[in-house]
């Protein structure tokens, strides 16, 4: 149950080493003051989720050693090109990748929020994405005459980990219309959220505003961090910051410059 | 990639989304995927043409999408038949239509890494009509066959399949894609079969004569630079500075 | 897609003979304008479906002989007692009864806004409501070990009935917290919604409105009905008429009474 | 089921709260279906002696809910594990905990038709602790054998069921439920064990001596009367006003 967070680095306690962490896609607001924290405090062995896929958050995460396996559909950081510590990762056998699509990560994490040890899919049959999924199963459809169907076992992560625009004092924290960081939630154990500022009452007690909320009750600890998707957009509050991503990429194009961004902006904390 | 070679009145991205737009054709609702500037043109224009249908969603682009049940309403939306039109890519694609989207080598120990499959696994199976788009047309890319299958481009007669791939567009040629196969359809202004041969690391079918691309009509040129260019400059603004002119109603050259 | 319809029987054009109908709820937002229309068009042989239960709207449908399948977890008038049209039809075998557990019907509208073919549920096994089912199954989940899980047939209706506070002239409509009635949209072949009032400009266009929209895109007509949810509540809008409702049970008690009700409130169009 | 032929100080709506109150025990989340006024005032007691633990959902207020996520999310709350009690009625109770809300007599041509089942062949599989609760005991509604199980009392040793009755609540008496069979726990002020076997349908096992259900201490008279009582008023005006006195701190009788 919630409990307000003395300080950033208070509410990310639930994130230890070793756990399952879920994270969402750029455009839905990436804890990116949460993950340089992280860094800083060095956690390790993370099991990390990128819902359905991530760019600067994974590509930091992996280039800091915080990562052990990523289970994802993509990491890229778009226009700025491909993610180079992702990419050095994988080719050098560095972290344990679990390759997704899309809607079966959503699906999985579905499966937790309902309750259910699985859910079904259509597609990825004969794909190798499939095949190298040793946790996923194809069964027949009982429904069908010969109609093959994967399954995919529920994902319950240990921790939700996500950034929004705001929450109030009781723990509900205003999503919009970025509705599986709902389904995050549900399916996590803990949920740790950060967010642009507190608004003053309570957010269910307006309907249009309760439309877009995650109740506290399912939250367990909020901490404001402002511009704390930064350098990533927050969708309707503040665009990406190109100038200092096109930076990234050229540093982190090697290991060199990885540490150096790390020392730079992470460390140093003289970030946004 | 420039069409500089050929005396034309049209750039190359113009002739790109005129075909796009002809593979279209009659549907209810294309949708084009992130970073996909030709296609998106080619949807604005499919949509002129129609008088506003089809419907088009561009991804990634809040005012030109209607989602509002998170990110997994684009893949329900396919799952419910509403999406007609798709497009893909990948870093290979071969001549059986597989797409791969994750890396090359050996998957375990892989030599070059690709972001991933992103939402290929599922939206090539479900979406009637995809368009396979890849500018770059070499062997590099058009490969015999793929090191990793993202997604297939044809799956056994049980597996539940409404979709899958109709045609790939190069900056060379149209290919249309049937019955596991691609078939030559038509070669670009300016562009040869022998260079597509040439440049075609999978095997591929075509007619003795095979014929040019049509070019873009001057109706189909005034509409993408005067009706879709200003739309799509809100979406791809560096995209519509650099091919249309940004805000000007007609291109200079 | 979305065409504002003239009128509200116009939008009802989809509501043809013999149709399956998914309908909300009670506190839900029911579209009770819409159903004393139908009724008075003499729409017959639905397969009505009420997500997950109904009151006075099954009750009202069936005992005008509008209905030849009733799919339901529960009919009642709540405070109000029995179903009695609803209880009379069961009994004589007017209707044909497909009895269903509430978290059934979600999933099973779930499996169609998602595109596959069924969904799993945990509980029902050694219930009678799933000895009644033929159309549903039970497999041994592959993710246990001898462990029975139930699988229901993913339900797509030809219409989804709903009434809601407002929509914008491009088809939007807002539903707020209720976002069942985007999975009944999701899951239906057509959506046919009554709204109280038409809200100018887009809900799209705000951030905070679009958190509690359902897309026009999936939106076939909409109808202004004002109190349109009459004498049923419309919630954080108007609350029951606890009167009328009185008034129904006692009148409905027996078949003459009803036909009286029919003739007071339905079709003399008096209502409201 | 009034209490009038016994000299107490107490309602007897304010001892079966007190006696759910107990069976709550110390948990995280109780949820009270629509129409459960004496439920909603044991939980909010529970509430109020945890000093805010359990979280307590009174559905169908949505001044005393969270949801946000539709009509499912009670469900798939459930379903996460994140409600640790609920209640349960039926039409008939039968001593191995099956409950009836469907009909009696054959389902396919029954003589009496209940509501239905409602969410109880979900919620009493899921739910750890489903506390039954039937004012009316009867040999009417408790039955040797339910009619239609809405939802059994017992499941077989592979079949999934984290949850299940713990106990029965009536007008007369509590009893315990486990191993398939309820036991006479405790018989209500003014009650007696005969009273009780001659109006239970089903078999049910008992102690030699069967204790008498404590009276609320006048502390939990208190705290009903004072604290939860006005909290319940927002939710079910008629009850509380009626039980309670509606803005009196405490109870004229």
């Amino acid at each position: 149950m919630f409990q307000a967070a003395k300080s950033l680095d208070d509410a990310l306690a639930a994130v230890t080493d070793g756990c399952m962490v879920v994270v969402p896609r750029e455009v839905s607001g990436v804890p990116m003051a949460a993950t340089r924290a992280l860094i800083r405090r060095g956690v390790k062995r993370l099991h990390l989720v990128a819902l359905p896929t991530s760019s600067l958050q994974a590509d930091l995460l992996i280039g800091a050693a915080c990562v052990a396996t990523l289970e994802t559909s993509a990491v890229s950081l778009g226009e700025f090109g491909p993610a180079p510590r992702f990419a050095a990762a994988v080719t050098s056998g560095a972290i344990k990748m679990m390759d997704a699509t899309c809607p079966a990560l959503h699906a999985a994490l579905q499966a937790a929020e309902k309750g259910v040890p699985f859910m079904p899919l259509r597609g990825l049959i004969g794909s190798d994405v499939l095949k190298y999924r040793d946790d996923w199963k194809v069964i027949d459809s009982p429904f069908g005459n010969c109609d093959p169907i994967v399954l995919l076992p529920a994902m319950k992560p240990d921790v939700a980990l996500l950034h929004a625009p705001m929450a109030d004092r009781f723990g509900n924290v205003w999503i919009g219309r970025q509705r599986e960081l709902a389904t995050m939630a549900h399916a996590a154990d803990r949920t740790v959220v950060t967010v642009e500022k507190i608004h003053d009452g309570n957010l269910l007690d307006d309907p249009v505003l309760a439309a877009g909320t995650l109740p506290g009750f399912y939250v367990e600890s909020v901490a404001v961090a402002e511009r704390g998707a930064w350098p990533l957009p927050l969708p309707d509050h503040y665009a990406a910051d190109a100038e200092h991503l096109a930076e990234y990429a050229r540093m982190a194009a090697t290991a060199e410059g990885f540490a150096e961004y790390l020392d730079r902006y992470v460390y140093e904390r003289r970030a946004a | 990639m420039s069409m500089n070679a050929a005396p034309l009145e049209f750039r190359s991205e113009e002739l790109l989304a005129d075909v796009i737009a002809r593979l279209i054709g009659d549907v209810r609702h294309v949708a084009v995927g992130n970073a996909s500037p030709i296609p998106a043109t080619a949807a604005l224009l499919a949509r002129e043409r129609g008088k506003g249908r089809p419907y088009v969603s561009l991804l990634g682009s809040p005012k030109n999408t209607f989602w509002t049940d998170g990110a997994r309403e684009l893949f329900d939306c396919a799952g419910q038949g509403r999406i007609d039109v798709f497009f893909l890519s990948g870093g290979q694609i071969d001549g059986q239509g597989n797409v791969n989207l994750v890396s090359t080598g050996d998957y375990e120990h892989p030599k070059v890494r690709f972001p991933g499959s992103f939402g290929s696994a599922y939206l090539y199976y479900v979406v009637p009509k995809v368009i396979l788009f890849r500018v770059e047309h070499s062997r590099r890319t058009l490969v015999p066959h793929v090191d990793f299958i993202s997604a297939p481009g044809v799956s056994e007669q049980n597996v539940f399949r409404p979709g899958g791939p109709i045609a790939l567009v190069t900056n060379r040629c149209l290919f249309s894609f049937a019955g596991g196969r691609f078939t030559l359809a038509s070669v670009h202004p300016g562009h040869t079969v022998e260079e597509v041969i040439e440049n075609t690391g999978f095997d591929f079918d075509r007619l003795a004569t095979v014929p040019e691309t049509p070019a873009p009509s001057p109706a189909t040129l005034a509409l993408l630079r005067e009706t879709a260019a200003p739309q799509l400059a809100e979406v791809y603004p560096q995209f519509a500075r650099q091919v249309f002119g940004v805000g000007q109603a007609a291109l200079s050259s």
